[in-house]
């Protein structure tokens, strides 16, 4: 029982999620049909992007606000690139060049000049929401046809949309990588105390700046996959509620928001979290104006239950 | 988070504090030199009333942020907390016919969003940045399902005052801005409360030690920028003669930018509102400003981002020099 | 093959004091060497020297006779020397065997970690020492002494044959002291030598082959321990007294402020009972472990998790009642840890003053700067503390001027009990000369005051009446001017007490 | 209140005298376009237009400067306001105003009556306003409603319609028309209306849950071609090309796609022409040439020809003007021109 006990304190969210699908799954049948978790897969791909880039900055111990207007951004530079040569292989290039170089500056400032990444990243979201607009001449759309967005947008394996295949291989990596290398292990370390990292002889501002720039790509693919799907890109598009939806699933994931302490598994799980909320209100017929009410009520739960694990692991541990 | 986690940055001290407001209004003067170049109505009295008021709301959401950034804690809430009581204060006013009701509703249901939050952050001592992101989602909800999602227009003469009335070119939003910069000045300057704001921020384990209740505070705090937010909500639907439920709408991030340019530190324990005033008049100006000259919005937003980058970086510079 | 390190002539002094002169230093490998010695003796300056945290003035160090620069901790490590910190260098998220390999990962072919032999390989060095620990194990999940032995095991396995070890003990339980001891008896048999700082004489004669004792920054004995005795070290520990302060001679007559009676904590104290007059000052002294902070944290309302009662002012206290009852009932409190949680720092040396009593300096609701002021100006007149204003920032203070203003805090009239903790923690003499006086007037003014102190010298100097604890119980107490010097030192460091 | 609206009404008519005798005589023509925002590919055209044609009416007459800007509110009622009163104080001659609430700008329209700027409130009618510049927005909608009646074919028919920013004039008037002329039939059935608050991306999460919730869906109607793009794509990527739309604004990329087609019918407005139209509008006022108070923007519906045609066969009105595709598009291409300067001289 006390093994239990553990394994569910360890892994709450796993349980959690699978109980609110079960409910889901009692009140609407339809709710775990195949279209419908395909649906879901679907969705939760730039989220599970943005979530991802952003789990390696807030072990850490840092925040990146500006991701979520950063995928906007990188989907125009895609939409410029392509709109003027026709090349989506240059495209794809320019957008990795691209979000590796603004996750640099990024890493830069917080690295190097000692600034807290909350102030850097904010004035981030700024500058990534003005580019946005400001490299699309008038801000015209731009349509993006062929065969690779068709790709990306649509394409299936065994009832699987390639984009949600690519995110579950980008979580896979990521799983090896943070736990497996030796990046993944300095990232825990500097979460946990710059201090002793740097004592053991860590570089600090290199992995710091790698950080940055990793989380910068994800956001740099969202991009190519929001833009995709649509199969137009255009500025104005909002990217904050991708970055705090992003956000949300890591911390319900049980990644530490100061830092040091959090699991790749925990943060996908999350964002299946995410996903299904997200989703069964919309399949629940939850009216339009009252999701935004159970979501901050589900994160706030959420919060209040791991307050209550977490105290119950103290008591444990005395 | 990063106000927690990033290192003690060697940051200003009290004549660091004050450098900064030099070079605030260093800005000031350039900015609006600048602009009065471009547009000679940048400096007629009725821009200036223009000015003033647009930015009244800022004033008052960036002082109660203030308040929350000196515990070192951050409150992504108030934008929706705005749209929210003000939607609790309009459906009040319309329910009972009574102004006096509708702008106690207003500023209790505020109080009510950040005593939440204060719950939550004081109490059980979680991260403000997660709690207020939850409260940020619920209060915007909250806001629609009050509203259904529609506006209300408001015609009651008395609750419409605050916000809508001008004396001459002076909005009458602007002396009540001024009385309410005082009364906070004094509340955290000239009482135990205030001293104890900036003790949580500075370090609340010991201000826990010598009996001064920081989590009893935090929530105190909160509360009071829920009570902003509620004044605010009241000065907004004054101004628009209805309850909107997007109103605010990221409010937060420019409370947040302006506090930052201020000179309050992330960490907590160091800034003053006057640093805060400062911080909104030059956000304020410019983008006035930008309006004027008729800049492209997405300009306006590279401007604003660099123009919080560059302050912030000035800070550094001049420290490195100092130390 | 044998190692042996020499530090022969080692001469450091920080501005007029001379913290080590002419220190002669050997250690042997295969051997444990006891390093004794009060607080400010020298110890840690030594073993900084050693470690490359600080250069030293003149002297040599030789490994195997050879002279080598030490001049960083890089330097040090090179030599195979390191050094076991109180506070930890671990990564709590990170595993045992992650934390040992941190900055060195073996690795497969390709950037992927071998977690398993870095598990096995770590597995061997504690199979090797009868050491049960699992490799993959979070940091977190461990308790000190077992924190202790990765913080070792790493240093071993960066090829370290000499460990300083800073009262490894002060932070253990009884079992994990086993433990350490018998890990430390395999690693001696193992070619590895050990310098090991500490005061409790049943484990230098249960472990050590060779006892040094410093004062003064110098060598006044060393010797194998089979042939000397516990008594014979206390001895030479009694160093030279602070020669500008002289504790004003009185007699207590005040009423008992505060009983403590039957006070008992697992693992912490047991048993506990004492009584603190009013002008009395009452001084608790040990050896870190002692249970005295736990002891005071229970008196000050900090923790409610105890048996037993205190009753102060005839009246029985509520356990955990936290500080804000304690404060407005008259009690303050200087924590041992200054950064941590004794100082406001970014605010200025006004607020870190006035903050306790804040209450006092309202008028009509609002404060009243004037008298705030004169507080202030009257506490740092006091305490003569030295601040350029009392607007400066506290943190820009010198260690000793924090450690005035922590006290010119509770100078209030209103104050009745006061709780001080290691109250001249890490500050210089002409500061501690100040605070005694700060602590005598108090007391000269009916302030009841109870002190830990692990420093001898002040708990002579300032007590009207003395307790000693050794691991949790008391064990004797002395009353002035009936001090027994030595007495004290064997009482507090377990002489007679079970190897 | 009641005092003040007498003065703010005396002021407005003294004013607008006023103006309209300043406005001839300096032989400058300052004109500002404030809309509710600048992200939607139908603004876009539509600021692009109004610049264009500032410039093209500058360059063609020589006798007078036309000068101006836009703004935009980004969808902020507090925005839009304190853009008004700042560009009041600028004293422009006209003002084009696209009013998140109506209401709350009622004593704005008199401050700038009593400068003797000329008010025009754009797409909601405004009694107050000099002029008002409407789109026939429920009779638009109404034709989308029932042009979806009589293409239906007559069978149980599942629609979707995408709705604007909750309390947004131009979206309700919208909705209004549409859900009328659906209920000229009885075999259409809305199943869901959600608005999507004139955003793509929150269109596109809601063309996703709309597919999954109702996988006998037949057709997905929207307040504007923004929403259009977004749904299409999803409807193609998920393989539901069964899947009617029917568009409202007349972008060329939607229009282009009904020939052969899944998109039904579309409103013709064309962002581009309205904004040409809007500095016509203000040349001629500055002329001081008549136009009516209320100005109905030309905005036919757009059918392909065959479709036209089984539409008239089911019923549908005869007297409702269609474009066909190919005229649809030589209009939303260089409709301008209609409002170019050589239309006035």
């Amino acid at each position: 029982m006390q093994d239990f006990g553990k394994l569910f304190r360890e892994n709450n969210i796993i349980f959690v999620t699978l109980a609110l699908c079960l409910v889901f799954f009692l009140i609407s049948p339809r709710f775990l049909s195949v279209d419908n978790m395909s649906a879901i897969s679907r969705q939760i791909v730039p989220i599970g992007l943005i979530a991802l880039g952003q789990f390696f900055v807030v072990v850490s111990g840092n925040i990146d606000l500006s991701m979520g207007m950063g995928s906007v951004l990188f989907a125009i530079v895609l939409g410029v690139i392509f709109g003027v040569t026709g090349g989506v292989a240059l495209g794809i290039v320019a957008v990795i060049v691209f979000s590796l170089a603004f996750g640099f500056v990024n890493g830069l400032l917080v690295a190097k000049l000692k600034l807290p990444s909350f102030i850097v990243t904010l004035a981030g979201l700024f500058i990534a929401q003005g580019l946005s607009g400001l490299i699309i001449p008038r801000g015209q759309q731009i349509f993006l046809m062929g065969g690779f967005f068709r790709f990306v947008g649509a394409e299936k394996y065994f009832g699987f949309y390639a984009s949600f295949l690519f995110l579950v291989a980008l979580f896979a990596l990521a799983y090896v990588v943070y736990n497996h290398t030796r990046w993944g292990a300095y990232v825990i370390a500097i979460g946990n105390s710059e201090e002793n990292a740097k004592l053991a002889g860590i570089n600090v501002d290199r992995v710091k700046i790698g950080i940055f720039m990793f989380s910068a790509l994800c956001s740099g693919f969202a991009g190519v996959i929001l833009s995709s799907r649509m199969g137009f890109v255009q500025p104005g598009l909002d990217g904050n509620g991708l970055l705090l939806d992003g956000i949300a699933a890591i911390i319900i994931g049980g990644t530490l928001i100061l830092g040091g302490r959090g699991t790749v598994t925990g943060a996908f799980w999350g964002l299946l979290f995410i996903g299904v909320t997200n989703n069964a209100l919309n399949l629940l017929n939850v009216t339009d104006v009252w999701h935004q009410v159970f979501k901050g009520s589900i994160i706030l739960a959420a919060l209040g239950a791991n307050y209550v694990l977490w105290q119950s692991r103290q008591a444990e541990a005395q | 988070m990063a106000d927690i986690t990033a290192p003690q940055r060697r940051s200003f001290s009290l004549d660091g504090l004050t450098l900064r407001y030099a070079v605030l209004v260093g800005l000031i003067v350039i900015a609006s030199i600048g602009f009065s170049m471009a547009n000679e109505n940048f400096y007629s009295m009725t821009n200036i009333g223009i000015l003033l008021r647009s930015i009244s709301v800022l004033f008052l959401v960036s002082m109660g942020m203030t308040f929350v950034m000196l515990t070192g804690g951050i409150d992504l809430s108030v934008g929706s907390n705005v749209a929210f009581s003000g939607g609790v204060g309009v459906v009040t006013l319309v329910s009972t016919g009574s102004p006096w009701l509708g702008f106690a509703a207003a500023i209790l249901a505020g109080m009510a969003i950040g005593w939440i939050n204060g719950f939550f952050i004081g109490k059980l001592q979680l991260s403000a940045f997660m709690v207020t992101l939850a409260t940020f989602a619920a209060a915007r909800g909250l806001a629609l399902v009050i509203y259904d999602a529609d506006s209300i227009n408001v015609h009651d003469p008395v609750f419409l005052w605050l916000g809508g009335t001008s004396w001459g070119n002076l909005p009458v939003v602007i002396p009540f801005v001024a009385l309410m910069f005082v009364a906070l000045s004094i509340l955290l300057y000239k009482t135990t409360f205030g001293r104890d704001v900036y003790a949580t921020g500075s370090n609340f384990n010991t201000a826990f030690v010598l009996g001064r209740q920081p989590g009893r505070k935090l929530i105190w705090v909160y509360v009071l920028t829920g009570a902003l937010a509620g004044l605010s909500a009241i000065i907004t639907v004054g101004r628009v003669s209805s309850g909107q439920p997007w109103t605010g709408l990221y409010l937060e991030f420019d409370a947040i930018t302006a506090v930052i340019l201020g000179g309050t530190a992330l960490a907590g324990g160091r800034g003053k509102l006057l640093g805060t005033i400062l911080g909104v008049l030059l956000y304020g100006i410019i983008i006035n400003g930008l309006v004027l000259t008729g800049t492209n919005p997405y300009l306006q937003s590279v401007i604003k981002g660099a123009i919080l980058l560059g302050v912030v970086l000035l800070d550094t510079y001049t420290q490195r020099g100092k130390a | 093959m044998k190692n042996r390190i020499d530090m022969k002539g080692i001469d450091k002094s920080f501005f007029a004091t001379r913290a080590l002169n002419n220190v002669d230093f050997s250690c042997v490998s295969g051997e444990v060497h006891a390093l004794v010695g009060l607080n400010g003796a020298g110890k840690s300056t030594l073993m900084k020297v050693l470690g490359g945290v600080i250069s030293r003035d003149s002297g040599t160090i030789e490994v195997n006779g050879t002279p080598v620069e030490i001049n960083s901790p890089a330097d040090a490590s090179a030599q195979g020397i390191s050094m076991i910190h109180q506070e930890y260098s671990l990564i709590n998220e990170l595993t045992v065997a992650g934390n040992i390999f941190l900055g060195r990962e073996l690795r497969k072919s390709g950037p992927f970690l071998d977690k398993k032999e870095m598990a096995r390989q770590v597995k061997e060095q504690l199979d090797r020492f009868g050491l049960d620990l699992d490799p993959y194990k979070p940091i977190r999940e461990l308790n000190s002494g077992e924190k202790q032995i990765v913080e070792i095991i790493r240093a071993l396995m960066s090829d370290s044959w000499l460990i300083v070890m800073d009262e490894p003990t002060s932070a253990l339980s009884e079992e994990d002291k086993g433990r350490l001891f018998e890990f430390i008896r395999r690693m001696k048999a193992e070619g590895i030598s050990i310098i090991y700082i500490s005061h409790h004489m049943p484990e230098i004669f249960g472990i050590a082959e060779q006892v040094t004792v410093m004062r003064d920054g110098q060598i006044v004995l060393s010797e194998r321990t089979a042939e000397t005795t516990e008594d014979a070290v206390i001895a030479t520990m009694t160093g030279t007294e602070l020669e500008n302060f002289v504790k004003p001679h009185k007699e207590i007559l005040g009423e008992v402020l505060v009983n403590v009676a039957g006070l008992t904590k697992n693992e912490a104290y047991q048993d506990i009972s004492f009584d603190v007059h009013r002008g009395e000052i009452l001084v608790l002294t040990g050896l870190r472990g002692c249970g005295a902070p736990e002891l005071a944290k229970a008196i000050f309302g900090l923790d409610g998790d105890y048996n037993g009662t205190i009753t102060y002012r005839g009246a029985a206290l509520k356990p955990g009642r936290g500080p804000a009852v304690a404060v407005s009932d008259g009690m303050g409190l200087v924590t041992e840890n200054r950064d941590k949680n004794g100082i406001l720092p970014q605010l200025s040396v006004r607020d870190n003053i006035a903050l306790p009593f804040l209450e006092k300096s309202v008028k009509a609701g609002v404060l009243d700067g004037r008298a705030i002021e004169k507080v202030v100006t009257k506490a740092i007149a006091d305490t003569s503390t030295k601040t350029s204003s009392p607007n400066q920032e506290i943190r820009f203070l010198s260690g000793g001027n924090k450690q005035k203003i922590c006290f010119s805090r509770w100078l209030d009239p209103d104050l009745e009990f006061l709780i001080l903790l290691e109250p001249t923690r890490g500050i210089d003499v002409h500061a501690k000369a100040d605070i005694y006086r700060i602590i005598e007037d108090l007391a000269e003014r009916g302030v009841g005051i109870l002190i830990l102190s692990y420093e001898i010298d002040e708990v002579i100097m300032l007590a009207d009446r003395v307790i000693t604890l050794y691991q949790g119980q008391s064990v004797s107490e002395f009353t002035y001017p009936n001090f027994d010097k030595d007495q004290m030192l064997a009482d507090i460091a377990g002489v007679g007490q079970p190897h | 209140m009641n005092t003040f609206k007498k003065l703010t009404a005396g002021l407005a008519l003294a004013g607008s005298m006023m103006g309209t005798t300043a406005l001839a005589a300096d032989g400058t023509l300052d004109v500002v376009f404030i809309n509710d925002g600048h992200v939607a590919p139908y603004h876009v055209a539509w600021l692009s237009g109004f610049e264009d044609a500032l410039k093209a009416y500058d360059e063609a007459f020589d006798d007078v400067k036309v000068t101006g800007r836009w703004l935009s509110a980004e969808g902020s009622l507090e925005k839009m306001i304190q853009q008004a009163e700042v560009t009041i104080n600028e004293k422009p001659d006209v003002m084009f105003v696209n009013a998140i609430n109506v209401d709350a700008f009622e004593p704005l329209v008199a401050k700038a009556q009593a400068e003797g700027i000329t008010w025009i409130a754009v797409h909601s009618p405004m009694d107050s306003a000099d002029y008002s510049f409407t789109l026939g927005d429920v009779v638009n909608g109404t034709n989308q409603g029932m042009a979806m009646c009589a293409l239906s074919g007559g069978e149980p028919y599942k629609v979707g319609i995408m709705l604007g920013q909750a309390g947004n004039p131009s979206g309700e008037a919208r909705r209004e028309g549409i859900l009328k002329g659906i209920s000229t039939c009885d075999n259409i059935e809305v199943v869901a209306e959600q608005p999507a608050d004139w955003d793509t991306v929150k269109a596109q999460s809601i063309t996703e849950n709309w597919l999954t919730q109702f996988p006998d869906l037949d057709a997905i109607s929207g307040v504007t071609d923004g929403y259009m793009y977004p749904a299409i794509a999803v409807s193609q990527n998920s393989g539901r090309t069964d899947i009617d739309f029917y568009g409202y604004d007349g972008d060329i990329p939607i229009i282009q796609q009904m020939e052969g087609g899944n998109v039904k019918a579309d409103i013709l407005l064309s962002g581009t022409r309205e904004g040409w139209n809007f500095v016509q509008m203000a040349y001629r006022i500055y002329k001081g040439e008549e136009i009516e108070k209320v100005y109905d923007f030309f905005t036919p519906l757009v059918l392909s020809k065959e479709n036209h045609e089984i539409a008239l066969a089911n019923g549908f009105p005869a007297d409702v003007q269609v474009y066909h595709v190919e005229d649809a598009l030589e209009v939303a291409a260089k409709g301008y021109l209609e409002f170019g300067p050589d239309s006035v001289k």
